[in-house]
């Protein structure tokens, strides 16, 4: 029983990952196991604790009290939430696709979770260590996977999670969800290149799909925010809510306009779940934009190399960082007004994908010159000229456009 | 059982009960979500295969994109009923169809089980697949090296389509005013096809409706209107 | 115990052509047909992944890479197509579609 | 510098300017334009002249290849210009008459409604003359060939909107096409036998050839050269072609596209070495259709037909000569032939010109007085041509004369025939001067008192053939001068006329020049040509030579004498040597009339029957066939997707089926 499993096919998801390198025995699948259900049961707890954050924030911000009567602080509310929700009655509505209608709650949940896998919450990255740590005699990274397709993982699973909330709002037979359903597909799929184009700089600082290369290659404070010139990251976190439909992006469930949205029909449980996923992809999204461009857990570790160096501190400023950036998402929910859909539409598409595309190509050039001996500065002029003039011309042919559909439109509303 | 084996059999299982349901179920968005199933299941094959990147793509291009795509065209368009299995409207296509089916399946086996486990063909001696190198080094390093040309081809390719589908989907201009055209031109043409249509649906009966052309109805700007609102209804 | 060879996938590509193949002459409903067309496509794609493996040569991935491009360029325009046609005629039946005329 | 290419492009590009600025260049600007490039060609010719002059003898053989025209295969046709002493001699005096030419016709064609667009295919029929005399390989040749060929037919029916005129030129064309057949097969059997279709490669690769091959081929060639240079039995044209404006007659039809096809015979010499027999048909055709022309120029009332039939005559002269492997003597007459004889229509233009486009000699006379220019010219072309020394016409005649005289045992036989013709020729020229410059004014006699004065004449004046009356009916109709009044005073032409005239006589007087024969030195012909032709002819002896020159000089004194006698003292009545048979040019041309009508029209029925039911037949038969297969068919394209994916599965499936068979299994 030494091996039962080669490295070959749960390899390929895990791959980098010195844990799957030689043989697989039962120690290898205890860590797994570990690893698994740390990351689940942590992700659940913080999801929790995030819910009641925000509400609290916000009820602060709005000058009440919030929930405070559940547990310290009210901070069992969520929990309390939870079970009422559960014991609700599960409806459901006559003309819905049955089928459908129990699946997309787990569309939704399944992939937020998933995404998890990938970030890497631990682990010294300091003194030429690359994040490896000793479990059970087993080395591995902090981080439930390290596949070769990395960063690619968390692009696929923001691309499922669309299936849940597209096909929680079909399957409802009702025409409001369908609306908010469509509403939420587009933003999401319009937003999705946004977010790979700016993840695009990323791996091109990186040099790999790895997090944890990802990661290690940041460390020393040579964070990617800065390393690609801060406009990726400001385009992620803008593409990133849209994804998450989170205000100020929350168009999905409109009240005014939509009543609830995708998930009008759902109640009891159901409902809880897309409540879970939407917190859940909070979390995560803000862990990965930690990973991408704040070197995730790396940090001073002080000269450490016991259990406190390389579990302790880093988690603790991982944990630091995502917490900053779950504020911030909580600031973005409590002060800014909702857009108009076709002011998202134009943000997506005719700011955020050039952008990111122009800022790409201008740190391509800024590679490729490097590589070449070229001159610097020299370049980056003649790259940035360049990426000037398609910008004006995009603006110029935007304008013609916009002019030319104002044109027909004219007689055509008249009527 | 090795786990590889039952790998393969789970995601196999999954993938013809996916193409199954594309085949056998009536409703567009089952048939989709079907097709997503069977994605799934050669992403996994794909991975198990060591072909890592494809996989990826697979599910970020396929399911991501082009069953998203699917989805929303089935409900903007308000398709998403079940469609009739009673019977073929084309004499002896459904039969003709199965025949072909056998066919290809039983020929595609005879020559698969054939040969046994073998592989017939030269194994590659320019693009070997390096273990040490990561599938996607590799996979990145023949894309821009031997199949450049053909990669830069398709970027264009794809602007094609978007054109192509930007061209296609734009709303139909206004009507064409026949007042404009002198005489003796397009629009005697246009109202003799006009009076040549009324005189038709005089003579049948106003009951061929369904291939009858809505072309030169000056209210066919508003068509798309009504179908979203049918969609959505 | 049958070991996992190359075969099972290319059998089990065979057996998702024939699926597909069958459902694209047997729906009416175009947009089926064309999820019936990705099937196919991607029995293809398995069938190139697979010798790919047994070859030893990456050149059979870059295909299947290629197939997806063009794939997703088809579906671009082959919806686009549907949906205008579909604007037009009020029917989701590609026999309907049958004419020479808009 | 190597300008030899600049020689056909010179006139190639006066003819694509005037194809687009023809009409903003109007009259007389056209014409002035392409004379230019024509004299600035001739100036380019004569460069290459003096560049070919100054290299040693054995070397004077310029090629320029400019691009490879048809690569297949190993069959590789280049377009390239070879510049030997041979084809720059053509050169020279196809440019040089033809700048005079062209010169000419500004004054001749004065006032035309279609005047640039005449000038447009002199330029055209220039180029297409020097690609024929320049091209280095045959195909080119036959580039230019057909090009003067089209120019021939655009010319002969410039005045179309005349259906006589139209028809002449098509006979022009069809006839020459009979011929450029003959020019096809021999190109390709030339092809088959050298391997290449270059002069270069012909001319070593020549004594290799089969004998029966090499006939083959020169008779072959000699069709075509019987088409163009318009030998019996295919010189039913040339007359007909006299329709066009007489400047195209002056350098069309006696300087230069005629004489062709005895280019090209002098060029494939090295074949005609070993072509035996075919010489000697070469030398017979030549003899007797210079018989025949003569003969039946004698009973000619119209001066462009005489000068025509003359014309033919002399081609035959040429073939004697080169049917006599006396290649020297052919191009020597080819050369004086073009000087007097584009003198000699030049004149008769001049002449038709001043009597308001009638060209009926019987109403000409005592044009001497009113005419001093051209009569003076006209009078050198009449010695030149009846071989009077020592114009030019007498050496090379002479030559030609003895060289035949000289050529194996039918050799008398051959000069008495020339003889007869030098008699002839001097009879109907002399009858054609005194026609025309002597006499009474006859166009000054009323109408009555003319058909009087003709009565004579009727029976003759009928006998003119169909399609003579009515080319002289269109040229003279063309610009509404209906006949001669009583009272019309002739007038000298324009200087742009004249002046070619004066320096055409000279070149008539003078030609003889080049190849004289009092000894080698003398003999610059001779020697300019030696490097370009296989061998050298024999002349007879000096005695024999002189004797035989003597009886030259007799008859043709003999041949004038008896015209005098006829046409000026009256001692004979015309009639008795004006014949009908010789008036109506041997009936040739009705004998070709029925058998084309006759049997000829009911073979051709039989074939157009064959082609309307077995050809016709079989194409309709496939037609209809498609037609119904379609229609068995149509049902298949139903327009329903899935059919068609039916199809292409049910097509996928048999490429399998085909697979799995082909399979080891």
């Amino acid at each position: 029983m030494t091996s039962i499993l080669q490295t070959s096919a749960l390899a390929g998801i895990l791959a980098n990952d010195p844990l799957l390198s030689g043989e697989v025995g039962l120690t290898t699948l205890l860590v797994v196991l570990i690893k698994v259900v740390v990351a689940f049961v942590g992700l659940l707890l913080s999801v929790i604790l995030m819910v009641w954050f925000e509400r609290k924030v916000i009820a602060d911000m709005q000058n009440r009290f919030g929930p405070n009567r559940a547990g310290p602080f009210g901070l069992f509310q969520t929990i309390a939430d939870g079970m009422k929700l559960i014991f609700k009655e599960d409806l459901m509505p006559e003309r819905a696709d049955p089928f459908v209608f129990k699946l997309a709650p787990f569309l939704s949940l399944v992939p937020a979770f998933l995404t998890f896998a990938i970030v890497p919450i631990a682990g010294s990255f300091n003194d030429g260590l690359d994040g490896v740590v000793t479990i059970l005699g087993q080395q591995t990274f902090m981080q439930v996977a390290d596949p070769q397709i990395g960063i690619l993982l968390f692009l696929a699973m923001s691309s499922l999670a669309v299936y849940g909330i597209m096909l929680a709002g079909w399957a409802s037979g009702s025409k409001y969800p369908l609306l908010g359903s469509v509403r939420a597909t587009a933003q999401m799929v319009s937003y999705e290149a946004a977010l790979g184009l700016a993840l695009a700089s990323v791996l091109l600082i990186a040099g790999s799909l790895s997090t944890n290369a990802i990661v290690n290659e940041q460390s020393g404070f040579r964070w990617n925010v800065w390393m690609t010139g801060l406009v990726p990251f400001v385009i992620f976190t803008i593409a990133a809510t849209a994804e998450l439909n989170r205000p100020p992006f929350d168009l999905v469930e409109a009240e005014q306009e939509l009543v609830g949205g995708f998930h009008t029909e759902y109640s009891s449980f159901r409902f809880a779940m897309f409540f879970l996923a939407e917190f859940l992809n909070t979390v995560t999204m803000s862990a990965i934009i930690v990973t991408l461009f704040f070197g995730g857990p790396s940090g001073p570790t002080f000269g450490l190399t016991n259990w406190v160096g390389v579990y302790i501190l880093p988690f603790l400023w991982f944990f630091l960082k995502l917490l900053v950036f779950l504020c911030m998402f909580v600031l973005f929910r409590a002060t800014l007004p909702r857009f108009r859909y076709d002011q998202v539409m134009d943000l997506g598409w005719k700011l955020l994908i050039p952008a990111s595309l122009g800022w790409f190509l201008l740190l391509v050039a800024v590679r490729v010159a490097s590589d070449q001996g070229w001159n610097l500065p020299a370049t980056v002029l003649a790259a940035a000229a360049g990426l000037l003039a398609g910008a004006f011309l995009l603006v110029l042919s935007i304008r013609a456009s916009a002019a030319k559909r104002a044109a027909l439109s004219l007689p055509g509303e008249g009527s | 059982m090795r786990v590889e084996m039952f790998t393969f059999l789970l995601t196999a299982a999954i993938c013809l009960a996916g193409s199954a349901g594309v085949v056998l179920l009536r409703n567009p968005v089952h048939n989709a979500l079907s097709l997503v199933a069977t994605l799934f299941g050669v992403a996994v094959l794909f991975i198990q295969q060591g072909a890592y990147f494809l996989a990826a793509i697979q599910v970020i291009v396929y399911a991501g994109a082009i069953v998203i795509l699917f989805l929303f065209v089935i409900m903007l368009l308000g398709v998403d009923r079940a469609e009739g299995f009673d019977r073929d409207p084309i004499l002896g296509q459904r039969p003709a169809a199965i025949a072909v089916a056998v066919a290809i399946l039983g020929l595609s086996l005879t020559a698969l089980l054939s040969v046994g486990s073998r592989v017939t063909g030269q194994a590659s001696t320019l693009a070997a697949i390096d273990g040490s190198e990561p599938n996607i080094n590799a996979l990145a390093k023949v894309l821009f090296t031997d199949y450049v040309f053909a990669f830069e081809i398709t970027s264009v390719l794809l602007t094609v389509a978007v054109v192509g589908a930007v061209v296609l989907s734009r709303k139909a201009g206004p009507a064409i005013d026949l007042g404009e055209f002198p005489e003796g031109t397009t629009a005697d043409l246009l109202e003799a096809r006009h009076a040549a249509k009324t005189q038709r649906h005089e003579a049948e009966g106003d009951d061929s409706q369904g291939d009858d052309l809505e072309g030169d109805d000056p209210d066919d700007g508003d068509a798309e209107d009504e179908t979203t609102q049918e969609a959505l209804r | 115990m049958l070991a996992l060879n190359e075969t099972w996938y290319l059998v089990l590509a065979a057996m998702i052509f024939t699926i597909g193949s069958l459902g694209l002459l047997t729906r009416k409903n175009p947009l089926v047909m064309f999820m019936c067309v990705e099937l196919m496509l991607n029995a293809v794609n398995l069938t190139f992944v697979t010798f790919s493996k047994a070859l030893d040569d990456i050149a059979g991935q870059a295909i299947v890479f290629f197939v997806m491009v063009v794939a997703a360029a088809e579906v671009v325009v082959g919806l686009g197509i549907i949906v205008a046609i579909m604007r037009r005629r009020q029917s989701a039946n590609a026999d309907d579609v049958s004419l020479m005329r808009g | 510098m190597n300008l030899i290419w600049l020689i056909p492009c010179l006139p190639l590009f006066g003819f694509l300017v005037l194809l687009v600025a023809g009409r903003k260049l109007g009259d007389p600007g056209a014409g002035w334009w392409g004379t230019g490039l024509v004299a600035a060609s001739f100036l380019v010719v004569v460069k290459v002249f003096f560049d070919l002059l100054a290299l040693p003898e054995e070397e004077r053989s310029l090629t320029q290849t400019l691009f490879t025209w048809i690569p297949s295969g190993s069959f590789k046709v280049s377009i390239g210009f070879l510049a030997d002493p041979l084809s720059i001699l053509m050169c020279l005096f196809i440019t040089g008459i033809g700048a005079l030419i062209h010169l000419y016709s500004i004054g001749y064609m004065k006032g035309d409604e279609k005047f640039s667009k005449f000038f447009l295919y002199l330029n055209l029929f220039l180029a297409s003359m020097l690609l024929l005399v320049l091209g280095d390989n045959l195909l080119l040749t036959f580039l230019g060939w057909e090009g003067v060929g089209t120019c021939s037919y655009l010319l002969i029916s410039f005045w179309h909107t005349d259906p006589a005129n139209a028809s002449a030129g098509k006979k022009a064309f069809v006839t020459n096409r009979i011929g450029d057949f003959g020019f096809m097969l021999g190109t390709f059997l030339v092809w088959v036998t050298v391997g290449s279709i270059n002069y270069a490669d012909i001319g070593p690769a020549a004594p290799m050839i089969a004998a029966g091959t090499a006939t083959a081929i020169a008779l072959l060639f000699f069709l075509g050269a019987v088409g163009k240079s318009a030998q019996l039995p295919l010189s039913v044209w040339l007359p007909d072609a006299m329709a066009g404006p007489t400047p195209v007659s002056a350098l069309i039809h006696a300087a230069t596209m005629v004489t062709a096809g005895v280019y090209l015979i002098t060029r494939l010499n090295p074949i005609m070495a070993q072509a035996g027999w075919a010489n000697d048909v070469i030398a017979w055709t030549g003899a007797i259709t210079a018989l025949v022309a003569a003969s039946i120029a004698i009973a000619q009332t119209d001066i462009k037909k005489v000068l025509a039939y003359s014309t033919v005559s002399q081609l035959g002269y040429m073939f004697l000569a080169v049917g006599t492997q006396n290649y020297v003597a052919g191009i020597f007459h080819m050369v004086t032939h073009a000087f007097f004889k584009a003198l000699l229509f030049l004149g008769a233009g001049s002449v038709i010109m001043s009597m308001s486009h009638e060209q009926d000699m019987r109403k000409f006379g005592n044009l001497r007085k009113y005419l001093p220019v051209t009569f003076a010219t006209f009078m050198i072309g009449w010695l030149a041509i009846s071989g009077i020394p020592p114009l030019a016409g007498f050496w090379s005649k002479d030559e030609v004369l003895a060289g035949a005289f000289n050529s194996g045992p039918a050799g008398p036989v051959l000069w008495v025939i020339g003889l007869l013709v030098a008699l002839m020729t001097a009879f109907y020229m002399t009858r054609v001067v005194i026609m025309t410059f002597f006499g009474s004014e006859k166009w000054r006699l009323t109408d009555d008192a003319h058909e009087a004065d003709e009565v004579g004449d009727v029976e003759s004046s009928d006998l003119v053939t169909a399609s003579v009356a009515a080319a002289e009916h269109g040229a003279a109709d063309h610009d509404d001068h209906h006949g001669l009044s009583p009272d019309h005073t002739p007038k000298e032409s324009h200087w742009t006329m004249t002046a070619p005239l004066v320096v055409l006589a000279a070149l008539s007087i003078l030609g003889g020049a080049i190849n004289l024969p009092f000894g080698s030195d003398f003999k610059h012909l001779e020697h300019w040509l030696e490097p370009t032709l296989a061998f050298e002819h024999e002349l007879p002896p000096v005695p024999v030579l002189v004797l035989l020159a003597f009886a030259a000089i007799a008859v043709a004194s003999l041949g004038i004498f008896m015209a005098y006698w006829v046409y000026s003292k009256h001692k004979i009545a015309p009639e008795k040597i004006e014949r009908p048979v010789l008036a109506h040019a041997w009936y040739i041309d009705e004998t070709y009339a029925k058998v084309a009508g006759g049997p000829g029209e009911a073979g051709f029925q039989g074939v157009a029957d064959f082609d309307g039911t077995v050809v016709d037949g079989a194409v309709n038969g496939v037609g209809a066939g498609v037609l119904g297969i379609g229609n068995r068919l149509r049902p298949v394209q139903s327009g329903l997707v899935r059919s068609y994916a039916l199809g292409i599965s049910i097509g996928g499936a048999l490429l399998l089926a085909f697979i799995v068979t082909r399979m080891n299994l």
